[in-house]
């Protein structure tokens, strides 16, 4: 393995990046998500529609913002509402993708932002669902951006905060979830997961540059499917890097 | 219609919105003058043991003059409802917290909230009833809709949900299973905007957040403004106007009010400011060391900005770039 | 009985208007109750919150709305918001008073003004509820303003649009309507008459000038309570009378 | 949660929120120009059969021009959600309405609407499914939240519920009855509006009537504006967006497109004009007269307009006040 000339944020922010569509709506929350999605707007997809959850939708994303609500959020925007105008646009289903992160995952995407142990005694208490179970609930494809071990890639989360698909197929639906919605990809260092269509257990699709497919199931702590054929994803380029260093982050607040 | 599933969460604020009614009955409908300050707006309307809710989103907006007053008049037993960043971190690290409606307590960015951990571990707070971001804002919502509850596809499937105060039913016109949150109706709410006249009627610029639904969802109503402005203002831009007057119980001229939080178009977050607590959060000695500095320590909102400085807050200002 | 030196509709705007008060929030519909309310504000309630179904609330009443609206309904007002935002404050208990009409009005204040007949196969289709049922609903106290004769006052309405007392004590309550609601006052050409606090029929309170309580009874098609004390109203005053003519309605469109 | 009572009208287009999502799922999101004619979005957008509604509040603010171009194209069987005043009774008076979730069709101070009249009494509308007016808008909202029902206390008690196809249930919260109203998806929405950009991103001064509830429940949405502007002047602005452009489907440039309604601070409404249709619609052929005139003989608005004439316009400008 030769040296790499990125960092792991790097990586997981191209990786994010290269998943967003141009002309499509993506519901961006906090970090990564903004990074991937100014990246995008800057290189693939300079029509790529972000939605803020307190109101900003179109933004141009020129400068990055620190947090979901502040001006960067609605800036040059095409309108600037509030959360439940947006939760309810996507609520209808206008919301094509949608970013999600957690301290735990499990096989079928279920995540956990809410406690570490016992809801009512709990170990370590963690943020809570925010917008998480919004987003999870009724975007059309989520993506969950994580790190990768087996701490938080878990047989069965402590808290289920976010839908994913729950117990498996129908299980959203019989929920009552809107039908046709669900986990789409996951997003880590070390690889790019999907899910299985029938089964709906998630599966190896991709794996990072450089690493092995058994180094992935070696920090998985459930057993992962592993598509027909894994890809190896190519390192970020040239082009993302410059964009990303000397564009979307040029203070170097996240990278 | 058939109910599905209960959330085993303690119903901390009952909807009853014949009560609601009833409070707001007895609200004067008269112009009056309710222009005061920090301190006499949280004295009058802020009880021990009452349940308040702040609007804002992450540091934006934020009502952090009236909250550093309920820390420094040490209003506690509080139920909150929780989606906060640093404005709720004050009232934990105060110890001020009984019980919350929790979505959301972190430092975004900079991650969990070392004073919601303590609190919430050590089972000071005795109940932490769990709901979505827009759950918490749906069921502001319902209140400011005087209905007793909401529908909603979220939290479905969840143990968001079982840990609530929701119901699931089975929806009487498609059969399918669909949410229930109950209206969740404020004693006392927080808002800070742009600019308000001394009526109480409020413009915000920008996102607006959750403050229309806050506003009308409030029983009481706090308002700080980082500019009083004259009412003929009001009467040229009705349709600027988000809150009207009769939802307000008290305006509080706070230049600054959001410090170190920002207020999109008039000045930015003070980030080492934020840092600084997010340190000094980490442990309990250097918490209670930065309430000191800046909230007991402090008399009242000019005292705290002349702690931070007039230079700091002219380069918060300076910061903001020309639309 | 000698010769009036106003019209029926003069006299109703008056008696409508002194039921006005200062600081009191007022659900203003079209024709007589924005004459009404707009007499009010110039004379002894300047500062009565006019509030517009379609978002219109603290306007000053200066010219004449000739729909409900139009921008008179928020010319110099406090806010201008929409629809559900108005009725929305009136179902959280904001409002204080509201205006009614209709075409039929029964001892409990029930009002229709959707058909003559049966609904399915009218003999006269009428407008429908409009902003009636929601007014009535909600509202703290209404005040019906009405033509008197035994056609509209009647022991059954056709079809009850709007609730009044429904069937009696406690209804209202067990439909689920807000407790402590309900009709206040009617105004007639004739008289005013207000509801029994127990039985919460309509009862005779103040006849209209140079009306005798055996008239009002003859012209009410079921038996009208009278109240111990029946007053007789005072005419419209000249002043009354000069502000609605040369302030209110100058271009004489109602009047 | 019982059911105690369900109103005996029919459901004229049930809350099927799934198939309202995926409808929405295939809109695009693309900014596309999507500047039209009345005639081409009209004929693009509309068919015989559709359950339409339009935005306004009596005659202000009315889309009269896309409706007149229902009338003209014959657009019939239509199902129309009614708060209306001039422009249902265009459509009643072309006899293309096939039923009506109903709640005001009137002509305010004129009195009734005689076309509804004769529409209804003769049998010709096969539903008139009751509502009140905010019941109505409420069925809006709820679907522009993408959730089947909303509850409210309005409309409890009477024949408006009895004859509506709402529902009453008990209050899983409360143990009190609530009526819940159906959400009402529209297949085609038309609203005017003072400004829109060329992708449909529109502004509205003044109030606004049911204009955001209406534009995020319908399914195709037709835009008219006074003025079309530069999508930078939206991008400036973007807290006076209350119509995004991903939720409309044609953007049609219509001066006086309200006429003869009224556009607050562009124009008042046509008093004579206004008049004239009460005295013309008292009678069959009258009635038919006056649609000859103003809507079959006239190729498309701008003919209208010309027939109307400057000169009129220009008065109708000039009797609005300064602000």
């Amino acid at each position: 393995m030769t040296e790499k000339n990125y960092n792991p944020s790097e990586l997981l922010i191209c990786t994010a990046s290269r998943l967003m569509e141009d002309d499509t709506t993506a519901f961006i929350g906090t970090g990564i998500p903004m990074l991937a999605a100014a990246l995008a707007q800057k290189r693939h997809a300079p029509n790529l529609i972000s939605i803020f959850e307190f109101g900003g939708t179109g933004a141009v994303l020129e400068d990055l913002p620190l947090a979901v609500g502040e001006r960067r959020t609605f800036h040059r925007a095409l309108a600037a509402s509030g959360i439940t105008d947006i939760v309810e646009t996507a609520q209808r289903g206008f919301v094509d993708y949608g970013f999600l992160g957690g301290a735990q995952i499990d096989p079928y995407g279920n995540l956990n932002s809410t406690v570490i142990g016992d809801h009512d005694n709990p170990k370590v208490r963690l943020p809570g669902s925010g917008g998480g179970n919004d987003v999870g609930s009724h975007c059309w494809q989520t993506i969950a951006i994580m790190r990768h071990d087996k701490r938080r890639f878990v047989e069965k989360v402590d808290f289920i905060t976010t839908p994913g698909y729950l117990t498996g197929p129908n299980a959203r639906e019989e929920a009552g979830l809107p039908p046709g919605t669900g986990p789409y990809r996951v997003v880590t260092t070390l690889a790019v997961m999907g899910y299985h269509p029938q089964s709906k257990r998630m599966m190896l699709l991709a794996t990072q540059p450089g690493i092995s497919v058994d180094a992935v199931l070696e920090n998985t702590g459930f057993k992962l499917l592993v598509a027909d054929e894994v890809v190896e994803n190519p390192p970020p380029s040239e082009d993302e890097l410059r964009i990303l260093r000397e564009e979307v982050d040029k203070e170097k607040f996240y990278i | 219609m058939n109910v599905l599933e209960e959330g085993l969460g303690k119903m901390l604020q009952p909807p009853d919105v014949n009560a609601f009614r009833e409070f707001n009955r007895q609200k004067p409908r008269a112009l009056i003058d309710k222009r005061m300050t920090e301190e006499e707006a949280v004295s009058k309307f802020v009880h021990d043991g009452d349940y308040i809710g702040t609007e804002l989103y992450g540091t934006v907006r934020c009502p952090q003059s009236l909250v550093n007053e309920v820390v420094r008049q040490g209003k506690k037993d509080l139920y909150v409802a929780g989606q906060g960043v640093f404005e709720l971190d004050m009232l934990l690290a105060a110890g001020l917290v009984k019980a919350l409606d929790h979505t959301y307590i972190g430092l975004e960015v900079y991650g969990i909230s070392n004073c919601l951990r303590r609190e919430v571990e050590s089972g000071r707070i005795e109940h932490c009833v769990e709901w979505s971001n827009a759950g918490i804002a749906w069921r502001f919502k319902a209140a400011a809709m005087g209905i007793p509850f909401i529908p909603t596809r979220s939290m479905l499937g969840t143990d968001t949900l079982k840990y609530s105060a929701a119901k699931v039913v089975e929806c009487p016109f498609t059969g399918d299973p669909i949410a229930l949150l109950p209206a969740l109706i404020l004693d006392v709410g927080m808002i800070h905007v742009h600019r308000a006249d001394k009526y109480g009627n409020a413009q915000i610029d920008g996102i607006s957040g959750f403050a229309f639904e806050l506003a009308r969802a409030s029983k009481r109503l706090l308002i700080s403004a980082e500019e009083i402005i004259p009412t003929e203002e009001i009467k040229a831009h009705p349709d600027r106007t988000i809150i009207p007057y009769y939802l307000v119980d008290a305006v509080v001229h706070a230049p600054f009010g959001s410090h170190p939080g920002e207020m999109c178009y008039v000045y930015e977050r003070d980030e080492p400011h934020i840092r600084s607590w997010v340190e000094a959060s980490k442990d309990v000695e250097t918490t209670q060391a930065y309430l000191q500095k800046y909230i007991y320590d402090v008399k009242d909102h000019q005292e705290y900005l002349d702690l931070i400085g007039q230079e700091r807050l002219q380069e918060l200002q300076d910061m903001v770039p020309e639309v």
